[in-house]
């Protein structure tokens, strides 16, 4: 445990890609980064019995994730010699074409950076408290599995 | 003794609440019993429980002021 | 082959934060795509033998690697079965913190693009015939070698 | 007959020079010879050839308009 304070990692809505790319424009004083790596979630116009994905809405049991992410964060950056991570994770309504999850890791060499944006992804897919319901075209809805 | 249940997702719908608070519960499996008892769809409900934001196991003893929370499968990303 | 027109992938100088924001945004009308998988190479502020490095200059046999990435690109498409692959590298001078390669993958589920932007990294390193001169802050320079 | 070579990278401070040409050659070997008579240099260097934008691994015949091609080690990204 390093102490850090917990960030949020949550956003509402859709994350922008001028967000993104602002983010990555921050980067060029992190001098000892030699390899980003980023994972950008979409919602997916999935086509599922005859119904179209018009938009997923996300919650979260928001203090236990915070929890969780910070602890992981603190094993990952250790781990791989990070430079950096950046996690963002949207809640309420994100709609098809738009981006709902954004990873970001910095490292001196690109191995670092990969790898341990891959877990991260397996992670937040896998182990954080977070619920999307899928809202088709007709207003439908149904849960999300992972 | 108070115990506050917050529960997520699908199963939220299901018991159509989204938090609940109990008074006379000793560990999570009388609590799962009572909430079967006041909420039959819940029997067949899939969920992991966490107390107090971490993730619990087996039966787990309950004290003044836990949080338990009832968390249908992750679905983030 | 699947007989699209060869692309360029060079870029005079460093490749702006602006520019990968907005490739990211254009992505939002593919949407068959859920994930998108993006590395960036950034110039490192390394010291070696106690100078620093202030800048890369990059040189290309440019035909030559625009004919082996084309060909690569429709492989990595077909084995990955990408929504889009989208590789840009600088030519001339980068300077530390500048972005001087940026590899976007673009699928309906995140293994692929993950997978196939991790191949695509490691084929650019090692395959194009694309040549780094490292510039250090007192004017000395050698040849970079990955 | 007329050969182009196209020399990159640390090859082409070497050899002081970009781009040569040649008139009379017959295969690769007898072209990196004659490269190692006029640049002595050369002979330490590392390299990998192409022949119009093909790699080769071993002695190939070379043709009128032919362009070669000297790479050293690639170091992009």
């Amino acid at each position: 445990m390093t102490g850090e304070p917990v960030k949020n990692i949550f956003i509402p809505g859709a994350i922008s890609p001028v967000f993104i790319g602002d983010s990555i424009a921050r980067h060029n004083t992190k001098t000892d980064a030699g390899a980003h790596s980023i994972f950008l979630g979409q919602i997916r116009k999935d086509r599922q019995e005859s119904k179209t994905v018009a938009a997923i809405e996300y919650s979260a049991y928001e203090e236990m994730a915070l929890e969780k992410v910070q602890e992981m964060r603190e094993v990952i950056i250790i781990k791989h010699s990070l430079t950096c991570l950046h996690i963002y994770h949207s809640l309420g309504l994100v709609k098809v074409g738009e981006i709902c999850l954004f990873i970001f890791t910095s490292a001196p060499h690109r191995k670092a950076a990969i790898d341990a944006c891959g877990e991260v992804v397996e992670y937040i897919k896998k182990e954080l408290p977070v619920w999307g319901r899928i809202i088709f075209d007709d207003a439908f809805s149904r849960w999300k599995n992972n | 003794m108070e115990i506050t249940v917050k529960v997520f997702g699908q199963l939220a719908e299901l018991l159509s609440s989204s938090q609940l608070e109990f008074e006379e519960v000793t560990d999570t499996d009388e609590l799962i019993h009572q909430l079967q008892q006041k909420f039959p769809a819940f029997r067949s409900a899939t969920y992991a429980i966490a107390v107090n934001k971490k993730m619990i196991s087996g039966n787990t003893i309950l004290y003044h002021g836990n949080t338990v929370a009832l968390l249908p499968p992750f679905s983030g990303g």
